[in-house]
């Protein structure tokens, strides 16, 4: 049987106005295991505390109950006083008399009424408390980053900055992502390639961050301060550490007709191929779809030019294991396809770009190298279309689109609009919109820097059809201020495509067990206040893949995502909540009903050896919960058919003592 | 005319919902019989809503709607202004006498390619 | 206890994140609602267990809500669905038994809601208390 | 196979061609077209109120006498086909619609769209296969560029009808490529010819058909084929200056069943 203090708090008035204390305190004395029953004026302060501790060594309590204000308010403050006179911080349960009683209720008899009623509830309650002692868990200290875009970079190189080990695993061959493929940077111009290429460079130097690139993400295991990662390295059938980057077998490859990914497919590159002169690793990769030599073994002369001798035919895809402490997500994005749009003809004439391609066009490194020329017959481009929210902001119901907002595309359109008219002023450029959404440092001026300065010819309206025809594209739209139809010929039409989560992330999520919204962008674990985490332990976010950013948003959560991670990392071991769930093996019958209800994969299953009465052994199947993983929520405890399953805090008998006392 | 009323029942018969349209003007920029139209479908639809239906009911930009369904099939936002057309031009012609075409304009219609499928569109979309 | 005027019993479940929180609001604004409510926290919705609604009947409640954090905000993810599937399933039995589906209930209320938990609370009990006392599950051996 | 036939009205008169050869290629293919007895006019356009009821009953009388006889319902004229489509759709998502109906009806059993429907090109594709009628095909239309012509009616709404991409449709490409000849595909193919409103206004028509025409032989089309009578009267009064003929009669003389001599 517990020894049970009762310390009723008159918190001012706040209680005492509406709750006799004196009578509280009286009632409760003579319930089960309550050996002494005061009240005081503030229970929350030094003396309060002072008047709990005194009490629990003179009649030697091993429990605590105080009625008092929300245990969200104090409940931590009163687990300190019962540490701290030497008592299991768990054995202190408080009843809330002030919020939900004595605030909400009128009179004294009801208010008074009441609050016995509470207090008695958390009595029943503490006599069935048990000591609790959170789980500790050492904390391995490298970061693992999956994606090498401007997040993954960002946080890669924050993370090393604080004297982590980070690996920054990569799908494709080089790091660098979506930025790598930009030509000027909204809102300030800034050249991408020049503000991106120096920190691949820092990655690429930094002795702390390693590179998989060309490699993914295969299997998670484990939890917070202790994953366990199999990171697959896929054939480049190059030798990496070997490989100097110097692209003799690139000029000497005969295979030059593969459609080249980096420029979206408006120009070729060889079998094998370095994706863009500062990639980093500056290694050459061979694709295997591509090559003679790897589809029917006749060529061979990359490995006949390579004077380093880096060209290995033979190379497998490799398995490499790695333990992590936390893992940051930074899948990024991709622009939608635009086949369900085909009214824009985006199928039918190689002068309907998306915006993306239109990057690329007037990129100086890109398949143009720089001049804006239509991909159809080189000529440059007199009349330009631009169309913003293609595939954004659509019906949820209609298939094809996007219900959100794309964000980024109103400020990268007015930067194509006006860098256009800038490089070539002769060129008529009208840009169709719903919306002009400009909210960010120096956007909205940017915007009008293009309608005012350069002339861009804004329209209020949507493009309704564009009908190739000819050298021409017959651009129908509706311009809504004026209430007219407009006909035009344009030479170019550059759609804005919506964005889209990567679809490596779906896989990934489940791997970490992490939560998508419907959109397949991962959530946070609190929209507001915790927006970089997610909300499985230990599991970090960054950039695009939790929502449309631009880029100076995609650094800012990177680095906190970084510093998140490092918080994680300077820790020697992990506390746990000690309110987690356990299974009683006795009662197990291994039916995976609970597993299949935990959000986060701590429920697993081991083969366990039992003794029979009648002294044979038998190996039965029972649930284990790791309280690492385990977040306390108690759906197991319901799903489980035998009533093995429990939650420490919140017993099921811890409960039905409260229901018993509330009834009675 | 009790206008509301009016658009409850046009919003009723049509199954449309004038509150998703996000006034884009796709629909108007998709419809093949715009120029022909003093009120265009984005104005169907916003009309519809605010109530003001009718100047619509009076005008002739009824009978231009082709029912291509283009407008339906590019809205973004699933509004579907064709049927809002639709159920303002059965408004009108509902009522007694306001049938656009009797069977006696048919004669002077009539070449000697003239498919029945057009007559009996035509009627179909211009009387009761 | 009064003959003609019937005082409800009223168990609440609130999860520990949304509507515990939501009724600690109600009070912070001073929001009155029946005494009869008697409020258990639990971490999530979906902790409460059939088990306790039925202990609750069983000694004599007459009405049981439970809270819980608004469908997709849960703080565990997905323990208010089952919640929801599972008392769905439970209030029917229940009402096949004789407990009326009014006097069990499941509602939404968020953090920031102290004026929808008071008003819930409000309408709850009064719904209850239009059915009377509840004898149909009630255990005689644990009469009040 | 055997399968119901809908014929509609301008297909016993105007559009016999359509019809005609629709039933030969059929043969040639091993399907046999079930006339419906009795068959009434659609109506030519579907009114896409809710509470418009009398008018789309021959439409599920049709559906109804094709899933007595348990068999799928064909039809060629693109208004028919849509009429029918968009009909059986209310039957099977509109349970007002179709409980007004079946009262109104008010014989043995409730229909509630059971019938599959499709359209000539649909059985083309799905019942025989481009496949298979690239096999049985005898006069290969080898070179010929063809501009298909989808108008309005045929993909849309794509929802309902679900019968292609209604912005990037390959049905009748694929089936032009089947027999042996070469499509053209332009922008406007999926655009509505001006339909009925050639009665209200005929150069809103003369607009839209000019717009198609000029579009496809830009594109380098040779040849104009479509499903529908109305965008062939449209498009030849309209003044193409390129040949508008029905599918099916490209269908009869690929497969060698087209006869020379005017009927």
């Amino acid at each position: 049987m517990q020894r049970v203090g009762v310390f009723v708090c008159w918190c001012g008035s706040n209680i005492a106005g509406t709750v006799d204390v004196q009578a509280v305190s009286e009632a409760l004395k003579s319930e089960p295991g309550v050996v002494f029953s005061a009240n005081y004026q503030y229970m929350c302060s030094q003396a309060g505390q002072d008047m709990i501790k005194e009490a629990v060594k003179e009649h030697n309590l091993t429990g605590i109950v105080v009625c008092s204000c929300s245990p969200r308010m104090h409940e931590a403050t009163f687990r300190k006083t019962a540490a701290a006179a030497g008592i299991n911080p768990y054995m202190v349960e408080i009843a809330n008399i002030r919020e939900q009683c004595s605030w909400v209720h009128k009179d004294i008899a009801t208010g008074t009424e009441k609050a016995i009623i509470l207090g008695k509830a958390a009595i029943a309650k503490v006599n069935l408390n048990t000591p609790l002692t959170p789980g500790e868990s050492p904390v391995t200290k490298r970061a693992l980053v999956i994606g090498g875009g401007i997040a993954g970079i960002q946080t890669a190189l924050d993370i090393a900055d604080a004297g982590f080990p980070v690996d920054i695993v990569e799908t494709k061959p080089t790091i660098g992502g979506k930025m790598a493929q930009l030509d000027k940077t909204f809102p300030t111009l800034d050249c991408a390639a020049c503000i991106l290429t120096p920190k691949m460079v820092d990655v690429a130097q930094n002795e702390k961050i390693r590179i998989f690139s060309y490699s993914e993400v295969s299997e998670i295991k484990g939890f917070v301060g202790n994953f366990d990662v199999t990171i697959k390295k896929n054939a480049r059938y190059v030798k990496e550490d070997i490989c100097t980057g110097c692209g003799a077998c690139v000029e000497k490859c005969p295979m030059k007709k593969v459609p080249n990914e980096f420029n979206l497919g408006m120009d070729n590159r060889s079998a094998i191929y370095i994706p863009f002169a500062q990639a980093v690793p500056k290694v050459a990769t061979i694709d295997p779809n591509a090559c003679n030599m790897l589809k029917n073994g006749k060529c061979g002369l990359c490995a006949r030019v390579c004077t380093a001798g880096a060209i290995d035919y033979t190379q497998k895809d490799e398995y490499i294991n790695e333990k992590y402490g936390a893992i940051v997500v930074a899948t990024g994005f991709n622009p939608i396809s635009m086949d369900k749009f085909d009214e824009f003809a985006y199928n039918q004439s190689k002068d309907v770009i998306t915006s993306l391609e239109f990057e690329r066009l007037t990129n100086a490194a890109g398949p143009t190298a720089g001049h804006l020329e239509r991909p159809s017959d080189g000529k440059s481009p007199k009349t330009i279309v631009f169309v913003q929210c293609v595939g954004s902001r659509c019906d949820a119901c209609a298939e094809k689109g996007k219900e959100y907002c794309s964000k980024i595309c109103c400020m990268y359109t007015a930067k194509h609009a006006m860098l256009t008219r800038d490089k070539y002023p002769d060129t008529e450029v009208y840009v169709f919109y719903i919306d002009v959404r400009t909210p960010g440092k120096n956007f909205d001026e940017f915007y009008r820097r293009a309608v005012e300065e350069y002339g861009v010819k804004y329209v209020k309206g949507m493009v309704g059809k564009v009908t190739p025809e000819g050298d021409k594209l017959k651009v129908q739209a509706s311009d809504l201020i004026a209430n007219k139809q407009l006909h035009i010929d344009a030479d170019l039409v550059v759609l804005a495509a919506a964005i889209e989560p990567d679809k490596s992330a779906r896989p990934l999520a489940t791997m970490l067990t992490a939560s998508m919204d419907t959109n397949d962008f991962f959530t946070e674990a609190h929209p507001k206040l915790r927006p970089v985490e997610s909300p499985t332990a230990g599991v970090f976010l960054s950039g695009a893949c939790q929502g449309p950013k631009d880029i100076p948003e995609t650094v800012s959560q990177a680095g906190a995502a970084a510093s998140k991670v490092i918080g994680l990392l300077a820790k020697d071991k992990l506390t746990g909540n000690p309110c987690v769930a356990h299974s009683n093996e006795l009662m197990c019958n291994g039916c995976s009903s609970c597993e299949k209800v935990c959000a986060y994969g701590a429920i697993t299953y081991e083969n366990k050896e039992f003794r029979m009465p009648d002294r044979t052994t038998k190996i039965r199947r029972v649930a284990v919960v790791n309280p690492a993983v385990c977040q306390g929520c108690g759906a197991c405890t319901v799903a489980c058919p035998s009533g093995a399953m429990d939650l420490n805090g919140f017993a099921s008998n811890q409960i039905m003592a409260e229901v018993d006392a509330i009834c009675k | 005319m009790n206008n509301q009323y009016l658009r409850e029942e046009l919003i009723r018969q049509s199954g449309v919902n004038p509150k998703k349209c996000m006034k884009c003007g796709k629909c108007s920029a998709t419809c093949p019989a715009y120029d022909e139209m003093e009120y265009h479908p984005h104005q169907f639809v916003s009309m519809v809503e605010s109530g003001d239906i009718e100047p619509l009911l009076q005008s002739e930009s009824l009978y231009k709607c082709l029912s291509c369904f283009a407008c339906i099939e590019r809205c973004p936002r699933g509004v579907e202004p064709a049927k809002l057309v639709e159920a303002v031009r059965l408004s009108a012609i509902r009522k007694q006498g306001e049938n656009r075409m009797t069977a006696n304009d048919v004669p002077a219609l009539l070449d000697e390619d003239t498919p029945q499928q057009l007559l009996v569109s035509a009627f179909r979309k211009y009387s009761k | 206890m009064q003959v003609n005027e019937h005082k409800p019993l009223i168990v609440a479940f609130c999860c520990n994140w949304c509507s515990y929180a939501g009724a600690d609001l109600a009070g912070n604004n001073r929001l009155n609602y029946p005494a009869d409510v008697k409020i258990i926290r639990v971490p999530c919705s979906c902790r409460v267990n059939p088990m306790f609604i039925l202990r609750a009947f069983q000694r004599g409640a007459d009405g049981v809500i439970i809270c819980g954090c608004h469908p997709g905000d849960c703080h565990y993810t997905s323990g208010n669905y089952y919640t929801r599937r599972r008392m769905a399933a439970l209030f029917s039995m229940l009402d096949f038994l004789g407990i009326e589906k009014e006097r069990t209930r499941v509602e939404w209320v968020s953090a920031a809601e102290g004026a929808k938990f008071a008003a819930t609370m409000n309408d709850f009990v009064e719904q209850v208390t239009a059915l009377g006392e509840n004898k149909r599950l009630e255990d005689l051996r644990c009469k009040r | 196979m055997k399968v119901s036939y809908f014929p509609g009205c301008t297909l016993k008169n105007k559009a016999k061609d359509l019809d005609m050869y629709a039933y030969k290629s059929a043969e040639v293919l091993g399907i046999t077209l079930e006339e419906i007895e009795n068959w009434q006019c659609c109506g030519g356009v579907f009114t896409t109120a809710k509470n418009e009821i009398a008018t789309k009953l021959s439409s599920v009388r049709a559906l109804k006498e094709a899933y007595a006889k348990e068999q799928s319902l064909v039809t060629v004229c693109s208004a028919c086909h849509n009429v029918i489509k968009q009909t059986n759709y209310a039957m099977q998502n509109d349970k007002d619609f179709s409980d007004t109906v079946n009262r109104y009806m008010a014989e043995d059993g409730g229909y509630f769209g059971e019938t599959e429907v499709y359209h000539y090109l649909e059985m083309l594709r799905d019942l025989v296969g481009f496949d298979k009628l690239k096999e049985k095909v005898v006069n290969p239309l080898a070179g010929k560029k063809i501009a298909a012509y989808y108008g309005c009616l045929l993909l849309r709404p794509s929802g309902v009808m679900k019968m292609d991409d209604p912005e990037n449709p390959t049905i009748m490409e694929n089936f032009i490529k089947a027999l042996g000849a070469e499509p053209v595909i332009y922008a406007q193919r999926n655009e509505c010819c001006g339909g009925y409103v050639s009665v209200e206004s005929p150069e809103l028509a003369k607009k839209n058909s000019n717009a198609v025409v000029r579009n496809a032989k830009a594109q380098g089309a040779e040849m104009i084929i479509t499903a529908c009578p109305l965008c062939k009267y449209n498009l030849v009064k309209n003044g193409a200056d390129i040949p508008v003929v029905y599918f099916t009669e490209l269908l009869a003389e690929a497969l060698g069943v087209k006869e020379d001599t005017n009927e």
